[in-house]
């Protein structure tokens, strides 16, 4: 990957295009065919999708001529039919191919073939290298950390230090970022049993990757506080209606319960409805995963507790950037962090309705492919 | 005497849902006869065989095969017992081959369980051949008409090896010419040893080819067997089904008059039917005759809607009339009689909906069913055509075959038909009953209605019918008086050169 | 005295036959009552018709076409749209709330209507033709809501899915219970519910009986589609918000509860009340199952064991007490 | 005379009706070959071929399901159980591949039997037995699987999925192939595929011809199940790993096939023939709508639209041909 830096982080100079070792190239005429390849194309992958297209939008008025194609996944688990769009992308000779992987174990092949037929990939939603494929570029975050914020974020709620609860308040860091290198430094030394609370959690698909790594990730953090109880845990696919219903019988059945974790914002959403109507609106802790315009509007009204941040936005904006300097030959880094952070009422102005995105320098990279 | 009976039935009883249909049968089979079992509409003749071939189980009783105990599991075992049936309904796959219905249940196979097709379309058309019938055994089963069909079902059991063959009224929907080929069949297969159990409405069938007779009434056998045919007579005969007497057994009443209700001119349906003309009176009962496939059904559809007219017009009552769909048939005070009951009957609801099912008036209120009405209505017809059921919510699927189709008149009537549409209106139909049917037309004809009866059953065409029209592969070849008129005389009109 | 003694047996099996699904409905109740110290309660009891209250309304819908002998495999796909088109008009288009929801009711009858007459008029499998109907208006439904969950929607059009009579029993559960009742009426005492029975058991016979097929099929695949604008009003409500995808799988649900109520597919036969029975008695196990805390793998095992065991247990009972 | 012409006659529509189907498929082609000009090529059949084949394995199984009056909703996830079975045997028990593979298969057909075995003897309709196995089998899939994809399966057992002969053309097809042949000869020249066709077209009939109707169907539903094994071999192979899911939704897609292809859901009418071409219809469709760069939505609306009118046109040109 040449001398491109490891890993970008938001915060740092973005855009830090590096001049292509091959010199200029002609850049005029040249179309460059992007496909793009989502699970799934509603909610935050069409957060993402939507980003995309704008920076394609301002990629094309700075003088590219870039177009977008974009296929998603019948359904959300399903593999196979993401191995047949990976498959056509090559037939149809896209220049750059994006992917928020479905399954990664078995997309592999798909993702090997396009290595074959030379084609660079940039693979969304997470950070982990996989072996035995090429990733050019990584834009994304670890789904196991992502989650392990959130269970900060909910030890925080139930009593712990932080910014969140009715806990001891911190100073915020300079950067203003939450995320999990600031939340375990401030954690180290808190005493373990002095937290406790009943929690129950709802996760995405049983047996589904994403949804595997941030169960795993939350009870990596959680099961090192004894009082903090796990006292249900159930699937709701991802989905806003099949959350209400797990909600309301998790209350049905649990009284007691302080809080839930809810693994993605659809879901965080369903649950904060079953709250209200089992009258619960009020003192029920709800942690979720995501960041949309729903999700943080919950957060304003009080909905929800605490959320952390995907960066949705930034995978369509970065996302096509890194595909346009790849098909102009240019290096790009082969990490770019989102840096899962906490979003809650204090700083949700900060990532919508107008997420914060640093201005891509299309020139200059128009002008290092010449 | 030992295998005096290969077969026999001792002390069966049977019941569904707690109803007796059959009280201690006894019966028995002899080597190489024609045993003829007679039985109103629901004595429980087709009951009785059904349990020989393995569809219902007996409540008690024991079956003797060559003196055996025989304990049959299901229609599988029965066959390989050696018991061969042809239900009274139907029982094809209509969506596959003749041949293939001919063989169904044992395909010839070579090793590997490949089917040697070419065998047995051979053997097929061998068969056919033997019997004098024309029929195409790579065709759709389903492309031919119901009473082809029911030969079709009559072939796949008789080229069975079976030793005993259970025919369930095989004629009630064949004409007297494929009636002989059967009768031949039958009588050659008796010179083999293979033994018959013939069950029909049609008496002198009885005579032609049966041997010895029982009789059920009530799901009880009445008297002895009948030892010898000649002892027997018809009217004694038809003592011991109804248990009365029947002076007349086609008591017709003329009303036909002069005022034309239907004129037909030049129909045709481009495919079974051309240049089909005739007059229909009020009063008037035009009978149909003619081979199977002559195009007398698929008329009698276009008639009533459920089949496109290409050619021709009709006049309705002195107005042009177009028959475009049933419904409108029916609001012209149409009614059709189907020949295969399941094609007019809702088997699978009650009684009471069959009968009302097509009248409006008293009946229905703003989109809602009166159901008292209903009710009442259904049981009046019921008690009028002597429906034999205890409700009228039963359904229909229940009730015998003649009682079936005496709900299908029952629907006419209550919707006060005046052009009445019949299809072989008494197949399946028990003598008693089948007088009830001919009253009722009397009345319809009384009362200023007109009836176009098709008929395959002789007798009942010249005994009912005022006029007779006669067709032949499409086309009508004759229009009798039914005064002047013979059985000989529509058989040539019918199959002319076919016949010799 | 015979004929007498007959009806008496005759309607004491027909009870049992009738009722032996709610008898099952009751066991599985009992089983969740031990299982569950938290099952077995009134609030409990309205949580479970709350949450089963869509697929009911859907489900009913679904009992009047499988009796016609067909399917109707885009009804996820409807409710869906009919909620979608309802929050859009009433967002982004400011239609008053009233208008909007008639008019999302208006596009998903419509939409019925449309697969109706595809079936009838273009003699296509209803299997086939909605199930390219479902993917179409899936697709519909996303290009109208733009992919994402359109939330924001007056409180007026949401009260129906969200509110609850005196803060207790949901308004959902009432809306459930008027659409049963009619529908009940509706098959059971009129004209067209009457014709519906006859077309799914023998379509040329009905034909022959006078009875316009064609309109009564369609008539029932526009009231499927009625019935899934009420059910996209409910669902609205309950979610706060609409989506394109928030009807997915539910064509499968609600055909297996008509199908747990004695609904058979291969048409002519089925009933209201048993349909209720079936939708409250996948209510029942959801419910149950999650408060027991199985887990989850767990629970999808189980589950489809229950539904295979309710139907066997109800086919075994049906032939003992019939013959 | 007469009738040798309408034997004629009845041929010549009879090929018509028969290769309507290829018509349209033809059809369908060239409009994605002026619509995308990297449609048209060797290369991408191969690769429409390819991501057919399984899909096509388990359409066929699903064939002779359907015309015995049938329907099987539980092959996704007998596939992915086969699948699963396989890759856990092979990896984390260490059995050698065949075996394991064997394996697989062996209780992907033992499923497949006792769906058939729970819809004859327990006499309840196939829909909901196999909706409630579907339901249970995916639990029993992911408790094997303990929801994890399985990867790092022995490279022998994933040729079959992932291999081409001579580097170009991919195993799978061949596979699928070979199913295909052997399904048609199955279904047209041998006893089973005669009583398959006679027990969907009339069951009561086939009982009373002495036809084992029960052993005829369960025999049917192993076949489905053993069409399962194969595809989740292949599946495997493709996925480069197993997992608990992978069939999700493939129930439908199986029928639609068939449906496609010309098999009536009513039983009875069918052939392998046509339920191949339903699955390339399937796959074009799928391929082409990728290559001539549609919107996600509108594609979902394109192939919604596409599948009716396929059926349509099919209908249409059958019934002008035939009457
Ligand atoms: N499957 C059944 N369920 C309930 N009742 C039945 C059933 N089959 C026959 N019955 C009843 O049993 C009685 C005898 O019927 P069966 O069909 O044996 O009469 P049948 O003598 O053959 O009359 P037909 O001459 O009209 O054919 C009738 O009352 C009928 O209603
Ligand atoms: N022997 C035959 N060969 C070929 N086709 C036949 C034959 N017999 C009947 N058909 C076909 O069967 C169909 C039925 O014709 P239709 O029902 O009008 O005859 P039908 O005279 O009413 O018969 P039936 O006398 O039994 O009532 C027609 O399509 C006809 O072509
Ligand atoms: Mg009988
Ligand atoms: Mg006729």
């Amino acid at each position: 990957q040449g001398s491109a830096p490891e890993t970008q982080q938001p915060g740092e100079a973005s855009g830090t295009v590096q001049p292509s070792e091959e010199g200029s190239k002609g850049i005029e005429g040249k179309k460059i065919k992007i496909g793009w390849s989502p699970p799934d194309i509603t909610n935050v992958f069409k957060t993402a999708t939507d980003y995309m297209e704008k920076a394609v939008e301002e990629a094309n008025a700075a003088g590219l001529d870039v177009e977008l194609i974009t296929r998603s996944a019948t359904e959300h688990t399903d593999a196979a039919d993401q191995v047949k769009t990976l498959e056509n992308f090559i037939q149809n000779k896209v220049d750059v191919v994006i992917v928020s992987p479905t399954e990664v174990e078995a997309i592999k092949p798909a993702l090997k073939e396009i290595n074959e037929a030379g084609i660079p990939i940039i693979m969304v939603n997470m950070l982990d290298e996989q072996e035995g494929i090429d990733i050019a570029n990584f834009v994304g975050f670890d789904n196991a950390q992502a989650a392990s914020v959130s269970a900060y974020s909910m030890l925080d709620a139930l009593g712990g230090p932080g910014v969140v609860g009715e806990g001891e308040t911190v100073e915020l860091p300079e950067d203003g970022m939450l995320d999990l290198k600031w939340w375990t430094e401030l954690y180290k030394d808190v005493d373990k049993e002095s937290i406790s609370g009943k929690v129950a959690m709802i996760e995405g698909i049983a047996g589904d990757f994403f949804s595997n790594e941030r169960t795993r990730g939350f009870m990596e953090v959680i099961s090192q506080y004894p009082n903090v109880e796990i006292v249900a845990q159930q699937p709701a696919d991802w989905n806003r209606q099949k959350a209400v219903e797990a909600a309301e019988n998790i209350l049905q059945n649990n009284p007691e319960l302080d809080a839930i974790y809810a693994s993605c914002a659809e879901m965080a959403l369903g649950t904060s409805i079953a709250a209200e109507s089992a009258g619960r609106a009020d003192d029920l802790i709800i942690i979720s995963n995501d960041g949309t315009a729903e999700t943080i509007q919950a957060i304003k009204d009080g909905k929800i507790m605490a959320e952390t941040w995907h960066g949705f936005p930034e995978w369509g904006w970065y996302g096509v950037q890194f595909a346009v300097q790849l098909a102009l030959g240019e290096e790009v880094p082969l990490k770019y962090d989102i840096r899962p952070r906490t979003e809650y009422s204090g700083n949700a102005d900060n990532f919508y309705p107008e997420p914060k995105l640093e201005a891509i320098d299309w020139q200059t990279i128009i002008d290092n492919a010449k | 005497m030992m295998a005096e009976y290969i077969l026999e039935m001792k002390d069966i009883v049977k019941s569904f849902y707690g109803v007796t249909v059959l009280r201690g049968v006894n019966f028995g089979v002899r080597p190489g006869e024609v045993h003829v079992l007679l039985g109103e509409n629901g004595a429980g003749k087709s009951t009785l065989m059904k349990i020989l071939s393995g569809v219902y189980k007996a409540d008690s009783g024991d079956i003797l095969i060559d003196g055996k105990k025989a304990d049959v599991r299901d229609p599988a075992h029965s066959l390989a017992l050696g018991i061969g049936m042809v239900y009274q309904e139907l029982s094809l796959v209509p969506e596959v081959s003749v041949v293939e219905n001919i063989w169904l249940g044992n395909l010839p196979a070579g090793k590997m369980k490949f089917i040697d097709w070419n065998g047995a379309k051979k053997r097929t058309k061998q068969i056919f051949d033997d019997l004098g019938v024309d029929i195409d055994v790579n065709r759709k089963t389903s492309s031919y008409d119901l009473g082809i069909q029911q030969l079709i079902e009559i072939f796949r059991v008789i080229s069975k090896e079976v030793k005993i063959v259970i025919l369930d009224e095989p004629t009630s929907s064949l004409t007297d010419v494929e009636v002989e080929k059967l009768f031949r069949t039958i009588r050659k297969l008796k010179k083999q040893g293979i033994s018959f159990v013939y069950i029909t409405h049609k008496l002198e069938e009885v005579f032609e080819i049966g041997d010895r007779v029982t009789v059920l009434r009530d799901g009880s056998t009445i008297g002895n067997t009948i030892e010898t045919i000649e002892e027997a007579t018809e009217d004694g005969l038809v003592r011991m089904m109804v248990g009365r007497t029947i002076d007349e057994q086609y008591p017709k009443i003329s009303s036909v008059t002069p005022e034309a209700i239907l004129e037909a001119r030049g129909l045709s349906d481009g495919k079974n039917f051309f240049d089909v003309s005739f007059t229909l009176h009020k009063g008037e009962v035009l009978g149909v005759a003619g081979l199977v496939g002559s195009g007398r059904s698929n008329l009698a559809r276009a008639l009533f809607g459920l089949r496109r007219l290409t050619d021709g017009e009709i006049t309705y009552r002195g107005e042009r009339y177009a028959p475009k769909n049933p419904s409108r048939a029916i609001e012209n005070r149409f009614g059709l009689i189907t020949k295969d009951r399941k094609d007019g009957l809702l088997l699978h609801m009650p009684i009471r909906t069959n009968i009302c099912i097509s009248k409006k008036e008293g009946l229905v209120k703003g989109g809602f069913c009166l159901r008292a009405n209903e009710k009442e209505e259904a049981e009046k017809y019921m008690r009028l055509l002597n429906i034999d059921a205890n409700s009228s919510s039963r359904k229909v699927r229940d009730l015998s075959g003649g009682n079936q189709q005496k709900v299908a008149v029952a629907r006419w009537i209550c919707n006060g038909t005046k052009l009445f549409i019949m299809d072989e209106p008494t197949r399946g139909v028990d003598v008693g009953a089948r007088v009830e049917v001919y009253n009722l037309i009397n009345e319809i004809t009384g009362n200023g209605g007109a009836v176009l009866m098709i008929s395959s059953d002789m007798p009942e065409l010249l005994g009912i019918s005022d006029n007779i029209m006669v067709m032949k592969r499409g086309r009508v070849t004759a229009m009798l008086e039914s005064g002047e008129c013979t059985q000989e005389l529509i058989l040539e009109k019918a199959a002319g050169s076919e016949m010799k | 005295m015979k004929s007498e003694n007959t009806v008496k047996k005759q309607s004491a099996g027909y009870i049992l036959q009738k009722f032996s699904a709610i008898v099952i409905l009751l066991a599985i109740i009992v089983i969740m009552s031990i299982g569950s110290e938290n099952f077995f309660s009134g609030k409990n009891f309205l949580n479970i018709l709350n949450q089963s209250a869509v697929l009911g309304i859907m489900a009913i819908g679904m009992t009047f076409v499988i009796i016609t002998g067909g399917i109707d495999l885009s009804v996820g796909s409807l409710m869906a749209l009919s909620g979608s088109v309802m929050a859009v008009a009433a967002t982004s288009l400011s239609v008053p709330p009233l208008l909007a929801v008639l008019f999302g009711i208006a596009v998903s009858t419509g939409m019925g209507f449309l697969n109706g007459f595809i079936i009838t008029k273009g003699k296509i499998q209803p299997f086939v033709a909605t199930l390219g109907m479902y993917t179409a208006l899936e697709g519909v439904a996303l290009l109208v809501t733009d992919g994402l969950p359109i939330s924001g929607i007056p409180e007026q059009m949401l009260a129906v899915g969200s509110q609850s009579a005196g803060g207790v029993v949901p308004y959902s559960i009432f809306v459930f219970a008027a659409v049963a009742v009619i529908g009940w009426i509706l098959l059971d005492r009129t004209v067209l519910g009457r014709n519906t029975i006859a077309v799914g058991g023998n379509e040329e016979a009905s034909k022959t009986a006078g009875i316009k097929t064609d309109r009564t099929k369609i008539t029932i695949y526009a009231l499927s589609g009625l019935c899934c604008g009420i059910g996209g009003l409910v669902m609205t409500g309950r979610l706060n918000s609409a989506n394109a995808l928030m009807g997915d799988g539910m064509e499968l649900q609600a055909i297996t509860a008509a199908a747990l109520g004695g609904t058979s597919l291969a048409g002519g036969v089925g009933s209201i009340g048993g349909t209720v029975i079936g939708v409250l008695t996948i209510g029942v196990l959801n419910n149950g199952l999650d408060l027991m805390n199985t887990t989850p793998f767990w629970q999808k095992v189980i589950l489809g064991i229950m539904i295979v065991a309710v139907v066997l247990l109800d086919s075994w009972r049906k032939r003992k007490f019939n013959d």
